[in-house]
């Protein structure tokens, strides 16, 4: 019996602690809508698309490959992001490249992004630091599947 | 036009090559021959030297390629080795280059234009109580100073 | 003649401005619910649907839901029993809409010499009446499980059936009392009767005299609603609910009944427990405070005082049943009946039986 | 007791001419082992004495000789003359000046191994000394002490001068056996030992000059008295070539034995314009440095070894107190960099990192972990490698970077 | 195969007894009990060179590490392979190598089944202290018609020089230079033209001579790889087919990427031709991979199913009326030694059939090695069963023939297609067994897509009389069906004597079979 009373304190309890921030929130959401600056504000949420938060340094966002000063990409084809990417959204095709201290560079090189979930793990696996995920951008939607398919010209910026 | 032995000389590689159980060992002796018969041990010779040892023209590049006295550029008529080697070195080797190098306008390695002197830095000579010592074409130069070696290339010109 | 006309025509404007009132109730009771629930949860809400750029607190946004809702294509899945199956949220939404007729608004405005109450009818057993329908309501959910033909939507359907005819017994007999207390089944005159005074001073609203049966009543109802913690039909996280087959406009009609049936809960405990549109001490004429004090008042004051006193409490309890929707989480369902059969009902025949004895002594 | 064996007559002109040679009592040696003894008796001759080798490990000859197996293969002796070691040129000296003396050495030991052919395997560079020992072979065959029929004894041989071309590593017996099979002079695995299996897979005797040097001595004059010149378990005297800061550099015949402090003060006349000692590698390059303070040390194998250092070719190279220990260490670092054959990766690979680094602090950017670089790739050089010329280049440069540590953190 | 084998003494690696052959080295013992000593030079084809310096060991009363790759083993040896002395030395040697290494391993082929990179896996994992500019060498070097040589690669083990030298002895590869400027390279206008190359890229430890036919196709690791026999002669060299079993999501262009050789003794040794190696394209080129009907008989829709009750039938008619004259057959010897076997069994003791052909491949040219003059894999085994090979005759195939089976693509090579055509035109029903699409199979009523070697099990007798088993490699493409199925289900349906087919479900079990019946193949079967 005392048990079950101390239940129902506990629900009356936390009725008021719902309560407690339904009014605060309340309160200082009035001030802002009606121009009183307080310090304190009555909600974190962020306005997203005009206010934006910025982006951790190691947020993981739409890829992009790196290049080489003379515009070539920095990739070898060494095929490990292939080989790491757990969603298999990777292929890349390898081709010879005329300068011997350069030798291989991808020929095809796509990332299906509809498959992609943004693990970071080809971005870890790179030996030459040729596939980056820092491009900041996060709004990826397509109307069509096909354009989820990013290759080469899409993924060098 | 390939390059051949005189009749003297080839008489003389016979002669040699009929020390050794094997003629590949006759090898070491041949090439000296060689270098001193044509100033270098360029392909046509190494080509030369093959057929007459029943060898591989490659096993002879790897010869004269691996011993520093076979040299596969021609060489100035005469060859000045100045050690470089501890003893030699304790004693003033080091200046003695930069005083040939000077007085000769080459560096080391190098041949003069009229190609008349190449100089040499070589590891020890096996001279060492005679240091800084040099070798031009074999004959033993020791304790030398600029004022002596003044003396020498004169007498040599 | 014109007498039964202008009697017909006033009884349409009243049918017309209560319907109004609910679904307006209904449509910015959807916003309330997330403006509030996100006040809870430190957020903000819904505040981007706009109207020219005007966007005013959200309050645009239940008209971009319903016009969304309208547009989203109504799917019905091949192997339902269609007609059924579009019956149901017609069924579920007539039944509680029927129930606003017996709700008094408010006493009655005299215009000229015409007398109007506002109530849409004055039933002598209105009260039944509500809980009648409200029962009916059950037909929706049911009918909703079963013509989905769809193992959840029959799980859920089959779940809400028992929750609430379970919580209508208790629902029922926590009214037991009050009737004991005011001695009729008219809801206009309950509420007539709580503007008596207890002792003088305290109005004798439904609330101080069965607080035990305020609490049942309260309880049950909120399981009627079939919200949080009493949303077992629904449980979105396990079987999705009777209405897993359903899309736009129907399923919108589901929705909204959710939150009429809370809007149907607010005005039965305002109507029953808080003195209805009653104002503490004003009667007719303006205040007459126990104290001594009167402030005497016009008519058309007074009865839009008593309108916004209903209105203000019907406003109360959505906001607390909203409270509690967005606090508690989620009976079990074992400890749902337990809680229903075990406690409710036998707390309020417990209600009945103190009521009886204090009313007898 | 004669002070001198080997050098004793080296003062006299011509004496590389057979007759000079044959006044000072030459070639009795040969005629006393080939008319009067048997093999085994020159063997036993040889072990008695404690000749030990002179081209630097100090392996004892005669036991070196005995496992020569009995095989109907053609048996070779390689006289090892490829002087390479920097500090050394003994035999240099014992060549120009004595070559009688090497070629009746080779003539008793092919004798006593049942030897028909010799090779004496001589630096490419000392081409002068190379016609000098051909002089003087055939002249050895016209007096009879060359080809068939070796004073009626019914010995043959034959010796050829084969010259290098300039190789360290050569220097190394397996390798300079690569070298006169006529491939590329890297070392072979060990075992199988030339002893059983070396030139053209025949068993073969590899020796010293200075080694073969001494035979004629040993027979002539006894085993015993060979071993009292020298220390009971090693016999004989020992050359000492001594180079670098002192005023009169040059070999010197010395009981094994005598003091580096002597050798440096009293034999070679001390310090070159008086400068002040600051070390000295006592035996040839290979050798690990010893600082000045050490020198008080008897020069003979075992003294040596417990002064974690080596007798090695019993080449003295003196460093003065003016020379920057980094230059040794450059000079060093660049000769095994540039002879490391390149066969086995921690020789070729370490001793160019080793060079590299050095280099690269000698230019003034070097870092402090650098030293404890060279020490690492040094130690990790030791050891590891298939021929012992890893070894010799990891000594030198790991006592110079211990011992010298300080002075080499000053230039970082 | 050594008739006895050597006496057996035991030594001790890492305090575990092992068993060793007397006079075998340290690293062989411990390659027998599962023990890895890591090596680079050493290659069991060649007497150990002792260069590379990762197989030291420590042995107990030995004051240096010794080499696992030279020392010969003693009994109660007592050897220790992970020793913290060892590793150190073994990881000191690893850096030294790694030093000089270009570490371009992202664009190098051998990634993945390069030796330093496995034991940089198993001994390093240490960050590199090498800051020195490292020496440059040539990096693209073409050196024959399929290698290429990357001398920055390159740590010296000598295994291309030696392979060169011992096996092929044409001496192509040379080490020039010495001390840290050694490479190896090809004498200038000379190249490594022999008819092994190819091995060069397999044996090389590293990737310094990677092969042109592979280079950038692919990742090792992507392939898996089936064990089979080379059938384009008839040396029968046992071989690994390495194959990309595809990406999920994406196409892949090639299915075989590369044959390396399979270790064997007593056949191939460690090798294998350039022919073998390179001539992998047969196995995905132009192959058949559905039944194809020219000429639909009556409505029947033929399946693998019903296959063999159709050709039952024809044939059954045929040998009732006592018309067997009539039917023909023409083989070729990429058959298995089953197949050939049950071929015989149906249609010469069975059916008395006596028009029997062979269609195969001209000769070509041996090497002197390993390549055999002899193109077809199986030619022996045909002999050994008792076929007498006789080439096609077309006059003879054309008069009198009712019913045809023909297998293999080979017979259009061998006549002119005008000539093909008029001796088939008289053939009144022809099927072909065949794995390509082929202008030939236009000529046959039904065309039966095959698998190849490479997809089947069976055995092949080589040119010296080796009976060889192989599994398969690959999965055939598409409705393909190995030969041996489809017979065995003929021999059964046709009724003669069925029970014999019955018991035969595989070609394991058709080979004890035929051992029983023909003494040639009994020796081999145990």
């Amino acid at each position: 019996m005392i048990k079950a009373l101390r239940y129902f304190i506990e629900i009356i309890r936390g009725s008021f602690i719902t309560g407690r921030h339904f009014a605060s929130n309340f309160f200082f959401r009035c001030l802002k809508v009606l121009g009183i600056k307080t310090k304190r504000k009555g909600a974190e949420t962020i306005q997203y698309p005009e206010q934006r938060k910025e982006i951790a340094s190691r947020h993981r966002s739409l890829h992009r490959l790196m290049t080489r000063p003379d515009g070539k990409p920095r990739c070898v084809a060494c095929m490990l992001c292939v080989t790491v990417c757990p969603s298999e959204c990777i292929y890349v095709e390898a081709a010879e490249d005329p300068d011997p201290e350069i030798q291989k560079y991808p020929a095809k090189f796509i990332i299906d992004l509809s498959r992609c979930c943004f693990c970071g793990f080809c971005v870890e696996a790179c030996p030459e630091d040729a596939i980056r995920m820092d491009t900041g951008n996060v709004e990826l939607a397509e109307y069509s599947q096909d354009d989820m398919i990013y290759d080469l010209d899409k993924l060098i910026r | 036009m390939s390059p051949e032995f005189s009749e003297k000389t080839k008489k003389k590689i016979e002669e040699i090559v009929a020390r050794y159980p094997q003629k590949e060992a006759a090898i070491l002796p041949v090439l000296h021959i060689t270098q001193q018969e044509f100033g270098s041990i360029s392909a046509e010779e190494e080509k030369l030297v093959a057929r007459i040892l029943g060898i591989k023209p490659i096993s002879v590049r790897e010869i004269v390629t691996f011993y520093t006295m076979l040299s596969r550029e021609s060489l100035g008529k005469y060859h000045i080795q100045v050690c470089s080697n501890l003893s030699c070195s304790l004693l003033g080797a080091g200046n003695f280059v930069d005083y040939l190098v000077e007085k000769l306008g080459i560096e080391p390695g190098e041949t003069t234009p009229d190609k008349k002197f190449t100089l040499s830095t070589v590891e020890c000579l096996g001279a060492c109580e005679r240091a800084p010592c040099m070798l031009i074409n074999f004959n033993y130069y020791g304790e030398m100073d600029p004022k002596k070696v003044d003396e020498i290339l004169d007498g040599l010109k | 003649m014109t007498e039964t006309l202008y009697e017909t025509l006033i009884i349409f404007i009243k049918i017309v401005c209560a319907l109004v009132w609910l679904l307006a109730c209904t449509l910015y009771l959807t916003w309330l619910e997330r403006k509030e629930s996100a006040l809870i949860q430190d957020r903000v809400g819904a505040n981007r649907a706009s109207i020219f750029g005007i966007r005013i607190i959200g309050l645009f946004q239940p008209f971009a839901d319903a016009i969304k809702m309208i547009f989203k294509e109504d799917f019905v899945p091949s192997f339902s029993r269609k007609f059924l199956h579009t019956m149901a949220p017609f069924i579920s939404f007539f039944f509680v809409a029927i129930t606003i007729t017996a709700i008094p608004f408010g006493d009655t405005l005299r215009i000229g010499n015409r007398t109007i109450h506002l109530q849409i009818l004055d039933f002598n057993v209105g009260l039944l009446f509500i809980l009648a329908m409200l029962s009916l309501g059950i037909y929706g959910i049911i009918i909703s499980g079963w013509a989905s033909n769809n193992k959840y939507a029959l799980i859920g359907g089959m779940r809400g059936a028992a929750q609430v005819i379970s919580y209508e017994v208790a629902l029922g007999l926590s009214l037991i009392g009050l009737i004991m207390v005011y001695p009729s089944l008219r809801l206009s005159s309950i509420v007539l009767y709580q503007g008596e005074l207890l002792f003088g001073f305290l109005p004798k609203w439904g609330i101080f005299l069965q607080p035990l049966g305020f609490v049942v009543f309260l309880l049950a109802a909120l399981a009627e609603t079939k919200r949080a913690p009493f949303d077992l039909p629904e449980g979105e996280s396990e079987i999705i609910g009777f209405f897993t087959e359903y899309s736009g406009l129907k399923w919108g009609l589901f929705m909204m009944v959710d939150f009429m049936e809370v809007i149907i809960v607010s005005t039965l405990l305002t109507t029953l427990f808080f003195g209805g549109w009653q104002v503490p001490w004003l009667a007719s004429d303006g205040f007459h405070f126990p104290w001594g004090g009167e402030l005497l008042l016009s008519h058309v004051v007074v009865v839009l005082l008593q309108v916004a006193a209903f209105n203000i409490k019907v406003f109360f309890f959505c906001w607390l049943q909203i409270l509690i929707r967005w606090t508690y989480p989620r009976f079990r369902y074992d400890q749902l009946m337990d809680f229903g059969w075990k406690l409710l009902v036998p707390l309020s025949l417990v209600n009945i039986i103190g009521t009886g004895i204090i009313m007898t002594l | 007791m004669k002070e001198k064996v080997l050098t004793e007559h080296f003062g006299l002109e011509n004496l590389y001419k057979i007759d000079v040679y044959k006044k000072q009592g030459g070639y009795q040696a040969t005629e006393k082992a080939l008319k009067k003894m048997k093999p085994e008796e020159i063997l036993e001759e040889v072990k008695k004495a404690n000749l030990r080798g002179r081209g630097g490990a100090g392996f004892p000859a005669g036991v070196k000789w005995s496992f020569v197996p009995d095989t109907d293969k053609p048996k070779y002796l390689c006289v090892n003359a490829d002087e390479g070691e920097p500090g050394t040129f003994k035999d240099r000296y014992i060549m120009s000046h004595n070559p009688h003396m090497l070629l009746e050495g080779i003539i008793i030991t092919s004798f006593c191994v049942g030897i028909h052919a010799a090779f004496i395997y001589i630096r490419g560079e000392y081409e002068a000394i190379a016609l000098r020992l051909e002089q003087a072979i055939s002249e050895a065959y016209e007096n009879g002490f060359l080809g068939k029929n070796i004073l009626e004894s019914g010995f043959d041989l034959d010796i050829f001068v084969h010259r290098g071309a300039g190789a360290y590593i050569c220097g190394e017996e397996t390798a300079l056996l690569e070298s006169l099979e006529g491939k590329r002079g890297v070392p072979r695995l060990k075992p199988p030992f030339p002893a059983s299996v070396g030139l053209w897979q025949c068993p073969t005797v590899i020796n010293n000059v200075e080694t073969i040097s001494n035979i004629s001595h040993i027979i002539l004059n006894g085993a015993e008295w060979f071993v009292k010149q020298g220390l009971p378990k090693d016999g004989g005297t020992r050359i000492f070539g001594v180079s670098g800061m002192v005023k009169n550099p040059g070999i010197y015949e010395l009981p094994l034995g005598t003091s580096l402090k002597d050798i440096i003060f009293k034999h070679a006349g001390g310090m070159k314009e008086g400068k002040k000692l600051k070390a000295v590698i006592p035996g040839g390059m290979s050798a690990p440095i010893l600082t000045a303070d050490e020198i008080n040390i008897k020069m003979d194998f075992d003294s040596l070894v417990e002064a974690n250092s080596m007798l090695g070719s019993a080449a003295i190279i003196v460093i003065d107190e003016k020379t920057s220990i980094l230059d040794v260490l450059k000079v060093v670092t660049k000769f095994y960099s540039h002879e490391s054959c390149g066969q086995c990766t921690p020789c070729r690979i370490g001793n160019s990192w080793i060079n590299k680094i050095v280099k690269r602090i000698a230019e003034g950017k070097g870092k402090k972990e650098d030293i404890d670089s060279i020490l690492r790739l040094a130690s990790n050089i030791e050891g590891n490698t298939l021929c012992p010329l890893g070894d010799a280049a990891a000594m030198p440069i790991l006592s110079i970077t211990k011992k010298f540590r300080k002075e080499l953190e000053s230039h970082v | 195969m050594q008739e006895k084998a050597n006496e057996m003494i035991k030594i001790f690696i890492d305090k575990e007894p092992v068993e060793a052959e007397q006079g075998t080295t340290v690293l062989k013992a411990a390659e027998r009990a599962g023990i890895h000593i890591p090596h680079l030079c050493y290659h069991p084809a060649f007497p150990p060179e002792g260069s590379c310096r990762m197989c030291l060991v420590e042995i107990e009363g030995f004051p240096k590490l010794e080499l696992a790759c030279s020392t010969v083993v003693k009994d109660e040896m007592k050897i220790s392979a992970k020793s913290e002395r060892v590793v150190k030395a073994r990881k000191a040697v690893l850096e030294f190598l790694l030093a000089e290494h270009p570490l371009d391993c992202p664009i190098c082929d051998k990634a993945g089944d390069c030796k330093l990179q496995d034991y940089y896996d198993e001994y390093g994992l240490f960050e590199s202290q090498f800051k020195e500019a490292k020496e440059k060498r040539e990096k693209k070097l073409k050196i024959g018609k399929s290698l290429i040589l990357d001398q920055e690669r390159c740590v010296l083990c000598t295994r291309c020089v030696r392979f060169l030298k011992e096996v092929t002895t044409t001496q192509d590869l040379g080490v020039f230079h010495r001390g840290v400027h050694s490479s190896v390279n090809i004498y200038e206008g000379a190249a490594v033209e022999n008819n092994y190359s190819g091995n060069l890229a397999e044996i090389c430890p590293v990737g310094a001579i990677t092969d042109e036919d592979f280079r950038f196709k692919t990742r090792s690791w992507f392939l898996k790889e089936g064990e089979s026999i080379c059938p384009l002669c008839s040396r029968g060299c046992n071989i690994l087919i390495e194959y990309h079993p595809g990406f999920p999501r994406f196409e892949v262009p090639k299915r075989v990427y590369r044959i390396k050789a399979r270790e064997n003794p007593e056949v191939n040794d460690f090798w294998v031709c350039d022919r073998g190696r390179y001539g992998y394209s047969y196995l995905d080129e132009h192959r058949a991979d559905k039944i194809i009907m020219n000429k639909i008989e009556g409505e029947n829709v033929l399946t693998w199913e019903n296959i063999s009750e159709y050709l039952g039938e024809k044939i059954k008619r045929l040998s009732s009326a006592k018309k067997t004259s009539g039917i023909a057959l023409i083989l070729h010897t990429w058959l298995s030694n089953e197949e050939l076997f049950l071929l015989h069994k149906i249609f010469k003791d069975d059916l008395k059939v006596e028009k029997i052909f062979f269609a195969d491949l001209p000769q070509g040219e041996a090497d002197g090695y390993l390549l055999t003059s002899e193109t077809s894999p199986n030619r022996r085994g045909a002999q050994e069963i008792g076929f007498d090979i006789k080439p096609v005759d077309l006059d003879a195939l054309a008069s009198g023939t009712d019913f045809l089976l023909a297998f293999g693509p080979f017979l259009s090579g061998l006549f002119s297609p005008k000539d093909l055509k008029a001796a088939l035109n008289t053939v009144k029903r022809k099927v072909l067994f065949s794995s390509y699409t082929h202008e030939l199979n236009s000529l046959f009523d039904i065309v039966l897509p095959v698998a190849l070697i490479a997809e089947k099990e069976g055995s092949l007798t080589n040119v010296e009389g080796k009976v060889q088993g192989f599994q398969p490699a690959l999965e055939p493409p598409g409705e393909s069906l190995p030969e041996w199925k489809v017979l065995s289900d003929l021999g059964k349906e046709l009724g003669i004597d069925s029970k014999f087919y019955s018991e035969l479900p595989s070609p394991e079990a058709i080979l004890i079979e035929m051992g029983k019946k023909i003494p040639f193949f009994k020796k081999k079967n145990d």
